[in-house]
């Protein structure tokens, strides 16, 4: 059961113009870097893309955005690139904003097999717009859908030949539920291991999730807001 | 009037022993900068980590560790780390004791809008309104008007809602307010801020009962 | 007519590399035993286990890690660990390539009894609900016939379900049948089980269409 | 912020008579053998139990079985209990028997503010009756509503004063869904460790879902199926 192919490039076939893709990540932490750059060379048009945020202008799903490459997003919070709300207010780009939790939960439910949830979350608001709501505890629910993609792509600290991934820190955020969820899933990790390397008791993905894996090369992690403080 | 560190400073002293806490982005990170002693808090954020600590020292930074505002942070001994559904399924599920976040406006019903100027601004919602739908203890940190003077504090919002009737307390660079089935009850004035002043800049119906003390901060 | 071991045996020619499979708790788990070579399959167990191995030495039974049927067993190399939730979530989800199950009954359209005689016996359904109502591929191991001699294979199921048009396909002591639009499609015989003596004992409708050949086990 | 109390008395005080409980656990493993020994101690009755299993007839939820203290168990599989079969036949025993992953999923549900979800398990059977029934993707799906209970009493591997649990192999199980969902979530745990021992990236509950924890002592771990194989 060897899942690992040689690249992003091998990774991402397949993968056609207007399909759906799920894409892990929480601003640029966590983001298939590989996949992300592979797509961009191979041309893909038309894309549905499912990811928390929409990158910033000149990396992760901006680099998408900046070719043309997407259709729709999908997501909870897109406020740091500036090329995304120029093709939103265009016209050029729709966009279906969710909440965060509802986003998380969703692709979740996807890969769970729970076809649908209720949840407090959008109620009153726009998101609750022709949704069925009803009452629980004395509180209204709005009904929320799963998600599902044609391709999932996860990026992972460790993984092995058998799918089985480990996340680093809050790099982790939404890759483990995407990776539920899409009906091919592509993981791409900074570690390739051996099986046996990693402790069953501490997997954050199992394997069975994940149809591909392979190593990727140079990740550049770029860190969207560098905070420090004062050594005192 | 406050600023933007005053307004943190007063919602701190809000805090509990033993709570745990989301803060939004903008004044109410500034919080964690003002724990009272004596108490232990934990501050979760919503991209997933519990025990969240202060932002790392120059060179220590590292790409793999953020917050719900994407800036580099540190992980406090005790902490722990979980995917985005584990994350909501504490804030919706009421496990988070307290939620500090901004808003453009409140209402006099606790609506609360913070996600949109349709036409204009939309940056999404991000984890918000999970957070208001679900806490059963909100603070909006806020300045109490808009760059252009008009009160954020409104009988009704005009902007798209993030949630409805959720917000509890707002604190404001001249007040402090409790939402009640009224409307705003005046609760303490900030340092420098007359009853009137408050009342000039509070459009939704405001209820000063007594007298109203000057916070202490 | 086959025995346990024969039944298992036969099923598990229909085993493919790659996939993940859930053997019930009887005959199914015997079907570990006799994997082809030359294909590669995982085991999930829904109580938390993917990559399950074969039992421990004598010796080395660990209490922490059992399978569905509260046996001690092993990990293989590159197994992991997972909740209930998790498992289900692999179930339900129709991550699990096949799921092999013991029944009491099943009938011609594909329902399935293996949980409850009512006033009898009740020991609840376990897993079998959610693996029965998801899985794509499900094959039943069971005895053509209970222990009073009368057909297991019925037009109708007269024991509360366990799920719903659901069964792919049985393989009993004496046949290996497809579960069709129109009823039990007779496809294999038991060695030394001629076709007469499996009409006899299958109460639903059978099809038997041209020569029906014998297993090769 | 230091959950931590002395012992297994301490832990379970404020339950009460004809409270809901939920237990973690599979079988016997992963029971939190010290708070039932405890509640057995105690004496408090009409218990509602949600639990997969209810021990075997000396051990696990038997001993409160024995004790007449449960009113009503709601679990998926019971098949391993004499007296439990006596008890639920004469009718001294409700019984609410569920499928397995509608249980973890209610659990899970209940601790993540998901009052209510869609599932194909149970359809066409006895656990639909009553029930809404609706239609996904072409296949009928029944709406199950999330449980959650007064205390839940879950049994982890190591555990730190902050609450944070990590698990050991399968007896895993039920034990994280379930300390989502109690209003008081009271963890056992074979090893009591300082904050920081445990690695953040690696814990399986977050101290946050728990209220009270506590080192237990003498773990029987009782085996009930000891299956061996020769060594060739």
């Amino acid at each position: 059961m060897n899942k690992v192919v040689a690249n992003a490039q091998a990774a991402i076939q397949g993968i056609q113009d207007n399909m759906t893709l799920m894409l892990g990540g929480f601003g640029l932490c966590g983001i298939p870097e590989n996949c992300i750059a592979a797509l961009v060379e191979m041309g893909v048009t038309g894309l549905t893309c499912i990811s928390n945020n929409a990158g910033v202008d000149d990396f992760g799903l901006g680099l998408l955005l900046q070719q043309k490459q997407i259709k729709k997003m999908i997501s909870s919070y897109v406020g740091e690139n500036d090329e995304f709300e120029r093709q939103m207010l265009s016209g050029e780009l729709e966009v279906d904003l969710i909440p965060q939790g509802s986003l998380a939960e969703r692709c979740r439910a996807g890969g769970a097999g729970i076809p649908a949830f209720f949840t407090p979350a959008g109620f009153g608001t726009e998101v609750a717009e022709g949704k069925e709501v009803r009452m629980f505890n004395g509180k209204p629910h709005i009904l929320e859908h799963a998600l599902t993609a044609d391709f999932a792509i996860v990026k992972a600290w460790k993984g092995d030949h058998y799918g089985n991934l480990i996340y680093k820190g809050t790099a982790r955020n939404f890759n483990p539920l995407m990776a539920m969820a899409g009906k091919i899933t592509i993981a791409e990790v900074e570690e390739l291991v051996e099986p046996g390397e990693l402790d069953p008791n501490y997997i954050h993905t199992p394997g069975v999730f994940i149809q591909r894996i392979f190593q990727g090369s140079t990740y550049e992690k770029r860190i969207e807001q560098r905070t420090v403080r004062p050594r005192s | 009037m406050l600023d933007r560190n005053g307004i943190a400073k007063r919602i701190a002293q809000e805090l509990q022993d033993g709570w745990y806490v989301n803060l939004g982005i903008g004044i109410p990170t500034l919080i964690a900068n003002y724990i009272p002693t004596g108490i232990s808090v934990e501050f979760q954020s919503e991209n997933g980590i519990l025990g969240m600590g202060p932002f790392p020292f120059e060179g220590e930074e590292d790409a793999d560790l953020i917050n719900a505002g994407k800036q580099t942070i540190t992980a406090r001994s005790g902490a722990c780390i979980f995917d985005s559904a584990t994350s909501f399924a504490m804030i919706r599920g009421q496990h988070i004791n307290l939620t500090v976040l901004g808003a453009m406006e409140v209402s006099e019903k606790g609506d609360i809008a913070n996600w949109k100027i349709p036409g204009k601004m939309v940056k999404g919602m991000g984890g918000a309104m999970d957070l208001v739908a679900s806490a059963e203890n909100i603070i909006v940190a806020m300045t109490h008007t808009n760059r252009k003077g008009a009160s954020k504090l409104l009988s009704k919002c005009t902007l798209p809602l993030t949630g409805v009737a959720c917000v509890k307390k707002i604190v404001t660079n001249m007040a402090v307010l409790d939402v009640t089935e009224d409307g705003f009850k005046l609760i303490e004035r900030a340092p420098g801020v007359s009853v009137e002043d408050i009342k000039a800049a509070t459009a939704g119906n405001l209820i000063v009962e007594g007298e109203i003390p000057e916070m202490v901060i």
